[in-house]
C-alpha cells in the first residue's frame, strides 16, 4: 500500500492538483516531460502576467 | 533607533553569485563598505551564499560572533529567502530577524554596463538592509487549531458531492438544506445531459447516500443565521424546526445555487403555453401531452440584456437536450430554437448540437434587435441568415431564461463576509486561479452559487471544494507567518471600523474590550498587505516587519 | 508555481517521463526514466552565467520557436526548477566537437557531459492525468496557408509576440518583417567583414574602392593580379551591400501590426479535424485583440465566427467591452481562404453569413484559433496506465464522475479530459485531488467507508 | 506586503528629507496579488499628488503606475521615463517645482501632518470602495463631485496644519495668523473655532483687545 500520489502533467492542472494534496500532507511526485513545470499558461502574456503571484 | 536593551550585532553575508555579481560590482569595495555600517559586526563575501558552505558560514558566525541579525545581500528574496531564514533558526536565531538584500535582479543584472553606478547602488541598498535589520523584531509562527467539521450550504447535487467527499474522507459534515428534500434542482430536471441519465434516480442514489452516511448531520428545512470567528473556528447557528442548533465548525462551503429566472411579461409567457425550461423539464417527466406538435425555444429570454448582462451557460444545452426528448416523445413534433449564439462549449455538447440537427431540429438565429414575437399559437421571428420573416406555428413555446443568483444570496454574503458580484453570484478569491476559493480563508464555493453550471461542472466543482476545503482540515491547524498586521498601540485604537471596512480578507473585527470598543486582528486570516497600517488616522495599527519605524529607517538610510 | 518547487510534500520530477506502470488502485509501481539534463540540479543555482557564455543559437521553443536561445539553458526566465539543461541535440561538446564553455563558465562546478539517464521506481496510491493538449496544426488545412504565409500565426504564437517577455519585447511586429529585420542583420555582418577586406586594398592602394572600380571597368589594371582580386571583392561587396540597402529603405517603412483578423474554430467543429468545440478559444481572441489594442491604440481586430461562446463569468461582459472600447468587430461567418497579398498582408476571403455575400479584406496579420488537441503522447501513456480514451483521444470520462477514468486509481483533469479553460482546469484539479486523496487517507480501508 | 501599505505620511517624510522623486508601481487592477490593495495604493497616491501639487511641489514627482512582474521590458520602460522626468525636474526645491528650498520643507512638514491626520485619512480610506464597485476588469467610474469635495478638504486641512505649526512656534492672535500666513482672518477665526472645541488650542490671554491663542498642551 501506498499513500504517495503521481502527477502527471506540470501544467496548471497538475500543479494545482499536486499542491492541493501536498498542502493535505500527502507525498506528491509531480512529473513532467519539459525541463520546467508552467504548461501553456507559462506561454500566454496576460491571465498569467505574474508568475510569481498566480501561484 | 534600534532597542536600546539590546547589544545589536549585524552579521552581512555579501554573495558573489559566481560571477552574476562579482562579474558586475566591486566586491571588494561592498565587503569594505558593509564594515564601516552602523552595528555591523562581521562581514563574509561567499562565492555562492546558497551553497552548503555558505550557509555553514552563517550558522558559524551566528554562533561564533553571535550576531543577532543577519543581512544576506544576494539574489533575490522570491527563491532563497526561506532557505536563508531556516538557515537561521537552525543556528538558534530567530529566523525573522534575517533580512535580504536583492543585489543581483535589483542590482547587477540591470547595471552590468555600470560598474561604478551598480556598485554605489548596492551600497544603497545594504545600508538600506542593514538599516531595517537592526529594527527587526522577532516573531513566532502563528498555529491555530481547526475544529473537523465542515458546513455545506445547500444540498443540491455540488452540496451533496462536497458533503459526501469530506464524509468519505472521515471529517464529520454538517448539511443544511432550506427546502425539505435534498437534491436541488436534481428534484425538477426530468434527464441529465449529454447522457441523458435519469435526474431522478441519480438523486436518489445521491440523497440515499447522504442520508445513511454516519458523518453527515443533515438539517433540511434549516437556514444558517449566524457565522461568528474565523478558519478553523466558526461558531454557527442553524435555524431548524426544533429550534436553533448551535454548532462548531472549521470551514464553510457555499452551495447555494442559483435559481431559473421568472419571465414575468416576458413573450407573453403564463406558465401553460409560454413556459420555462425548467417548466418543460416538469411536462416531459409527466409526459408530453400528445396534442403538442409544434415546439419553439426562444434562447436568451430575459438574458444578455442590458439587466442581466451575462450568458447564463448552461441554458442553449438545456434546451437543445429538452429538444432531443421532446422529439423522442413524439417524433413527429417539429422543435425550433430561435438562438442569438449557440453556447454549445465542449465536446459532449457539439456533440450533442449535431445529434439534434440530425433529428430534425431547426436552428434559427435572431437578432436581439429584432426579437421574436409570441402570438397566439404562433411565433414571429426574422431569420438574420436567411434575411426571412417566418412564421411558426407553436403549440407550447418554451423560454430559455437565465440561471441568476439565489435567493438570500445577499445575506449569505453578509452572513460570510465574502462578496458577490454584480450580477448576484458570489465572487470567487480569482477568477482564473481560485474558483472554488474565496478570498476569505476558510470558506470555499462550489456549483451554480458560483456560476451557472451544469452536472458534470457541479460535480466537479463540489469535489474540488472539497478538496481545497479539506486542506486546513488535514492537517488539524492553520499555521501563519507572522508578517501580519498587529495592534501596535491600543489605547490609540478609536474603534472607528475604517481598517475592517477596508480589510480584503475579513481579518479585522470591532471588538468590546474593557478599555472600549478596539480592532482585533483575526491572525489566521490576516495576510500582511498593510492596507490597514497605512489607513489607521490614530497609527494604532502596524505590520510585523514592515513598521512605520523599519521602513522610515530604511528611507532614512537611502537619503542618508 | 514557485510554491510546488518549494514545497516540501512535491518531489518534482521535471524533464522525466513515464516509462512504465504496474499494479492497482493502492499500490502502482511507476517507472520513470529521468532524462540527462548534463547538469546537476544540486548544484545548479539558476544563475544563468553558462547560457551566456554558450556559443550555440537554438530557436526557443518556449517562444514557439519564434526567438532564440542557447544550446544550455533554461525552458524560460522564471521555469521552475531553475536548474539549466543541455539540449544533446545542439551541443557541440555533446554533439564530439570541442567546447566546454559552460562548464568552464559555471563556477559551482554543476556541468557533467557524463551525465546518463536515470530510472526511477515509485509506488503510488493513485494517479492523476494532467497532461494536457496540444495545439492543433494548422499547416493541415491548406486554405489557410498558415506554412506559406508569415503573417498567418497562431494564437499561442500570438500570445508569444504580446507577451512583453516574448522574442519582441511585447511589440506587435509582424514575422514578415522580423525575418527581413534578421536578413538586414545577418547581411550587415557580412557587409561588414567585405568592408574590412576592401579597405586594406584601399589603404594599400591609395584610392577609395568606388574610383578604382569605375576605372578597373574600363578596362584598366588588368594584368595587375593584386588589384584584379580587389575588384572580385568589391563586386562581392556590391552584391552584398546593394540589397541591403534596399531592404533597409524597406523596413523603415514597417511599423506594428495593426489591422488584425481572428479565425474562430481552426481545427474544431471541424468534420475533417476535429468535430468537438475548443471552448476557450473564443474568449482567447478577445483577449488578444484586447490586449493589442492596449498595445496600439489604433489597432483595430476583426473577429470571424460561427457563434461567439462567451459562456464564462464575465465573459459575456467582456466580450461587449472589447467590442465597445477595443474596435473589435465581431463578422459571423466562415473564413474560406486565406491568400498571399501586396506587402505580405494576408487577404481573408470569408462569407458574411448575415449579409449573405462572399467578401475578401486584406489584414496586417491573421491569426488562427487553433483547436485544443489531444497531446500526441496520450496514446502511449494511456496505454502504459490502461485507461481508455474516447472517441477523440481524450481520457474517457463520465458526465456524473467527472475525472475518475476507466480504472480505478487513475484520475484526470485539465485538457487531457477534455477541451476547458483555467478556472475549469483549476476547479477539476482540485477534484482529482480530493479523490486521490481519499485513496491516499484511506487506502486499503476506502470500500467499505466509501459510499456513491 | 502591498503597494497598499505605502502609506502617503512616509511618501512626504520621504520628500521632506530631500527625496526627489518617487515611483509607485503595483499589480494591474483585478490582479493583485492582496486582492483589492493597488485601488488603495492609487487612491493615497493622487490624493498625495494633489495635495503635493497645492502646497508647491511639482506633483511629478511622485507617480502611481502598474506592471506585472512578467513584464520586464514595460517595467524598464516605466523606469526610463520617470527617471527622465525626474532629471528634468532637478533637484526639490530647486528650478522644477513652485517653491523653493527651503520653504518647500517646511511646507512638505505641514503636508506630512496632513497626510497623517484623521480627516485626509478618513477621505482617502473611504474613496476605495467607491473606486472598487469598477468592475473586475478595472473600468473606474469618474467620481467628479468627491473630487471637488477632496479639493476643498486638501486647502482646509493644509491650512490647519500651517496654524498649528505656528502656534507650535509662540502663541499669536488671529490678526497675526492671517497676516502670516496670508490667510484672510474670518478663515482663521472659523478654524481657530473648530480648533478649540477640539480642545486644540487655549485661549492664552487678551492682550490689548486681541485674544492670542496657545496651543494646548498635548499638541506642543
Amino acid at each position: 500500500m501506498s499513500k504517495d500520489i503521481l502527477v502527471i502533467g506540470g501544467g496548471i492542472a497538475g500543479i494545482q492538483s499536486s499542491l492541493d494534496l501536498a498542502d493535505m500532507g500527502v507525498k506528491v511526485h509531480l512529473v513532467e516531460k519539459l525541463p520546467s513545470i508552467g504548461g501553456k499558461m507559462a506561454q500566454l502574456d496576460k491571465t498569467f502576467p505574474t508568475n510569481d503571484c498566480a501561484i | 533607533m534600534p532597542n536600546k536593551e539590546e547589544n545589536i550585532r549585524i552579521g552581512v553575508f555579501v554573495c558573489h553569485c559566481g560571477s552574476n555579481i562579482a562579474g558586475y560590482l566591486n566586491m571588494e569595495e561592498l565587503g569594505a563598505y558593509a564594515e564601516t555600517l552602523p552595528h555591523v559586526a562581521f562581514v563574509k563575501r561567499n562565492l555562492y551564499t546558497c551553497s552548503e558552505g555558505g550557509i555553514n558560514e552563517i550558522k558559524k558566525a551566528i554562533k561564533e560572533q553571535n550576531l543577532n541579525r543577519v543581512v544576506v545581500a544576494s539574489c533575490t528574496p522570491r527563491t532563497h529567502e526561506p532557505l536563508f531564514r531556516s538557515s537561521c533558526a537552525e543556528a538558534g536565531l530567530n529566523p525573522y530577524l534575517f533580512e535580504m538584500v536583492n543585489i543581483r535582479d535589483q542590482c547587477s543584472w540591470v547595471h552590468m554596463q555600470q560598474r561604478d553606478d551598480g556598485t554605489a547602488k548596492a551600497k544603497d541598498l545594504i545600508r538600506m538592509g542593514v538599516a531595517k535589520s537592526a529594527l527587526l523584531e522577532p516573531q513566532q509562527p502563528i498555529i491555530s487549531d481547526v475544529t473537523l467539521r465542515a458546513l455545506v450550504m445547500g444540498a443540491g447535487i455540488a452540496g451533496m458531492t462536497s458533503a459526501l467527499a469530506l464524509a468519505n474522507r472521515g471529517y464529520e459534515v454538517v448539511l443544511v438544506e432550506r427546502e425539505e428534500r435534498l437534491g436541488g434542482m436534481l428534484n425538477v430536471i426530468n434527464k441529465l445531459g449529454p447522457s441523458m441519465a435519469d435526474a431522478a434516480s441519480f438523486a436518489e442514489e445521491k440523497i440515499k447516500a447522504v442520508q445513511s452516511h454516519k458523518n453527515i448531520t443533515v438539517f433540511t428545512k434549516a437556514r444558517v443565521t449566524e457565522a461568528q470567528g474565523f478558519i478553523g473556528k466558526y461558531k454557527v447557528d442553524i435555524e431548524t424546526e426544533s429550534g436553533v442548533k448551535k454548532i462548531d465548525i472549521g470551514v464553510i462551503i457555499v452551495a447555494t445555487g442559483g435559481r431559473l429566472l421568472v419571465p414575468e411579461g416576458l413573450y407573453n409567457y403564463d406558465g401553460k403555453k409560454v413556459i420555462t425550461q425548467l417548466e418543460a423539464e416538469t411536462l416531459l417527466k409527466q409526459g408530453l401531452d400528445k396534442g403538442i406538435n409544434n415546439v419553439v425555444m426562444i434562447q436568451c429570454a430575459g438574458g444578455r440584456t442590458k439587466e442581466k448582462p451575462y450568458c447564463s451557460r448552461i441554458c442553449c444545452q438545456t434546451a437543445v437536450k429538452n429538444a432531443i426528448m421532446i422529439k423522442e416523445q413524439n417524433p413527429a413534433s417539429k422543435v425550433s430554437i430561435l438562438y442569438r449564439d449557440m453556447q454549445m462549449y465542449g465536446v459532449e455538447n457539439e456533440e450533442l448540437f449535431r445529434d439534434s440537427r440530425a433529428k430534425g431540429i431547426r436552428y434559427i438565429k435572431y437578432d436581439p434587435e429584432d426579437p421574436p414575437q409570441v402570438k397566439d399559437g404562433s411565433v414571429q421571428v426574422f431569420h438574420s441568415l436567411l434575411g426571412l420573416k417566418m412564421d411558426l406555428a407553436a403549440d407550447l413555446v418554451v423560454l430559455s431564461t437565465p440561471i441568476v443568483s439565489q435567493e438570500g444570496a445577499e445575506a449569505t454574503s453578509q452572513l460570510l463576509r465574502v462578496p458577490i458580484d454584480d450580477n448576484g453570484f458570489f465572487l470567487e478569491g480569482h477568477v482564473k486561479l481560485r474558483p472554488l476559493d474565496f478570498a476569505t480563508d476558510g470558506v470555499f464555493l462550489a456549483g451554480s452559487a458560483r456560476f451557472p453550471a451544469n452536472i458534470r461542472e457541479a460535480v466537479a466543482q463540489g469535489l474540488g471544494a472539497a478538496s481545497r476545503a479539506s486542506i486546513p482540515l488535514s492537517k488539524g491547524s492553520v499555521v501563519v507567518e507572522p508578517i501580519i498586521s498587529i495592534l501596535a498601540n491600543e489605547d490609540a485604537c478609536r474603534g472607528c471600523g475604517l481598517c475592517v471596512a477596508l480589510c480584503p480578507y475579513g481579518a479585522l473585527e470591532i471588538r468590546k474590550t474593557e478599555k472600549g470598543r478596539k480592532v482585533h486582528v483575526i491572525d489566521v486570516a490576516c495576510k500582511g498587505c498593510g492596507v490597514c497600517a497605512s489607513t489607521c488616522y490614530q497609527h494604532a495599527l502596524s505590520v510585523n516587519s514592515f513598521t512605520d519605524d523599519q521602513i522610515n529607517a530604511q528611507i532614512n538610510a537611502f537619503l542618508e | 508555481m514557485l510554491d510546488v518547487g518549494r514545497h516540501p510534500n512535491i518531489d518534482l520530477l521535471a524533464y522525466s517521463e513515464i516509462e512504465k506502470v504496474e499494479g492497482e488502485e493502492g499500490n502502482f509501481k511507476v517507472t520513470v526514466r529521468r532524462k540527462a539534463r548534463y547538469v546537476e540540479e544540486d548544484k545548479c543555482t539558476g544563475c544563468g552565467a553558462c547560457k551566456e557564455k554558450c556559443p550555440t543559437v537554438v530557436p526557443d521553443a518556449f517562444n514557439e520557436g519564434m526567438g532564440e536561445r542557447k544550446a544550455i539553458y533554461s525552458w524560460f526566465a522564471q521555469g521552475i526548477p531553475s536548474t539549466h539543461t543541455i539540449d544533446p541535440n545542439y551541443c557541440r561538446q555533446l554533439q564530439g566537437k570541442k567546447c566546454g564553455v559552460c562548464a568552464k563558465t559555471c563556477q559551482a562546478g554543476a556541468v557533467n557531459f557524463e551525465q546518463k539517464d536515470r530510472v526511477v521506481e515509485l509506488t503510488v496510491g493513485a494517479i492523476i492525468v494532467a497532461a494536457g493538449y496540444d495545439v492543433f496544426d494548422p499547416s493541415r488545412i491548406p486554405e489557410y496557408r498558415y506554412d506559406k504565409l508569415a503573417n498567418v500565426v497562431t494564437a499561442i504564437e500570438f500570445e508569444r509576440l504580446l507577451s512583453a517577455s516574448g522574442p519582441t519585447g511585447g511589440h506587435l511586429d509582424r514575422p514578415s518583417d522580423r525575418a527581413i529585420e534578421a536578413e538586414i542583420e545577418a547581411l550587415e555582418k557580412k557587409a561588414g567583414k567585405s568592408q574590412k577586406v576592401i579597405a586594406k586594398f584601399e589603404e594599400q592602394f591609395g584610392q577609395a574602392s568606388a574610383d578604382f572600380y569605375s576605372s578597373f571597368q574600363k578596362g584598366e589594371y588588368k594584368d595587375d593580379e593584386e588589384r584584379n582580386k580587389w575588384a572580385e571583392k568589391y563586386k562581392e561587396h556590391l552584391e552584398i551591400v546593394e540589397p541591403l540597402e534596399a531592404m533597409k529603405k524597406k523596413a523603415e517603412g514597417f511599423t506594428a501590426a495593426k489591422r488584425l483578423a481572428f479565425i474562430q474554430c481552426v481545427g474544431s467543429r471541424d468534420f475533417r479535424f476535429y468535430p468537438f468545440c475548443s471552448g476557450y478559444c473564443c474568449m482567447h481572441s478577445i483577449k488578444e485583440a484586447i490586449i493589442a489594442h492596449e498595445h496600439g491604440p489604433e489597432t483595430t481586430s476583426t473577429i470571424f465566427g460561427m457563434d461567439i461562446r462567451a459562456i464564462g463569468k464575465g465573459f459575456e461582459e467582456y466580450k461587449i467591452r472589447g467590442g465597445n472600447h477595443s474596435n473589435i468587430t465581431y463578422v459571423r461567418g466562415r473564413v474560406a481562404e486565406i491568400q498571399a497579398g501586396p506587402d505580405n498582408n494576408p487577404v481573408v476571403i470569408y462569407e458574411d453569413t448575415k449579409e449573405r455575400m462572399v467578401k475578401s479584406e486584406e489584414f496586417d496579420m491573421v491569426i488562427l484559433a487553433t483547436a485544443c488537441a489531444p497531446t500526441k503522447g496520450i496514446y502511449e501513456l494511456a496505454d502504459k496506465l490502461g485507461i481508455e480514451l474516447d472517441a477523440y483521444d481524450f481520457v474517457k470520462t463520465s458526465p456524473l464522475s467527472p475525472v475518475d477514468t476507466s480504472r480505478p486509481g487513475i484520475f484526470v483533469c485539465g485538457c487531457a479530459g477534455a477541451p476547458m479553460d483555467v478556472p475549469e482546469s483549476v476547479a477539476q484539479a482540485s477534484s482529482a485531488a480530493e479523490r486521490a486523496a481519499e485513496i491516499a487517507f484511506y487506502g486499503d480501508a476506502r470500500k467499505e467507508k466509501a459510499v456513491a | 506586503m502591498c503597494t497598499g501599505r505605502v502609506d502617503p505620511a512616509l511618501v512626504a517624510g520621504a520628500f521632506k528629507k530631500g527625496l526627489d522623486g518617487l515611483l509607485v508601481v503595483g499589480c494591474y487592477f483585478g490582479d493583485c496579488h492582496y486582492i483589492s490593495g493597488n485601488f488603495q495604493a492609487r487612491a493615497k497616491m493622487d490624493f498625495t499628488r494633489k495635495l503635493l501639487k497645492h502646497i508647491g511641489v511639482n506633483e511629478e514627482r511622485l507617480a502611481f503606475r502598474q506592471c506585472s512582474s512578467g513584464e520586464a521590458s514595460v517595467f524598464v520602460d516605466l523606469i526610463g521615463k520617470f527617471d527622465e522626468k525626474i532629471r528634468e525636474l532637478g533637484p526639490i526645491g530647486g528650478g522644477g517645482d513652485r517653491l523653493k528650498a527651503p520653504e518647500i520643507f517646511e511646507k512638505i512638514g505641514t503636508a506630512q501632518a496632513v497626510l497623517a491626520g484623521e480627516k485626509i485619512r478618513w477621505v482617502i480610506g473611504k474613496r476605495t470602495p467607491f473606486l472598487e464597485s469598477g468592475n473586475m476588469y478595472g473600468e473606474i467610474f469618474t467620481e467628479h463631485e468627491f473630487n471637488r469635495a477632496i479639493d476643498m478638504i486638501i486647502v482646509e486641512e493644509t491650512e490647519v496644519q500651517e496654524i498649528l505649526a505656528k502656534l507650535r512656534q509662540g502663541s499669536q492672535s488671529v490678526t497675526d495668523l492671517a497676516k502670516a500666513l496670508a490667510i484672510p482672518s474670518e478663515r482663521i477665526f472659523r478654524y481657530i473655532t473648530a480648533l478649540k472645541r477640539k480642545n486644540m488650542v487655549t485661549l492664552e490671554k487678551v492682550s490689548g483687545r486681541s485674544p492670542i491663542f496657545q496651543l494646548a498642551p498635548q499638541e506642543v
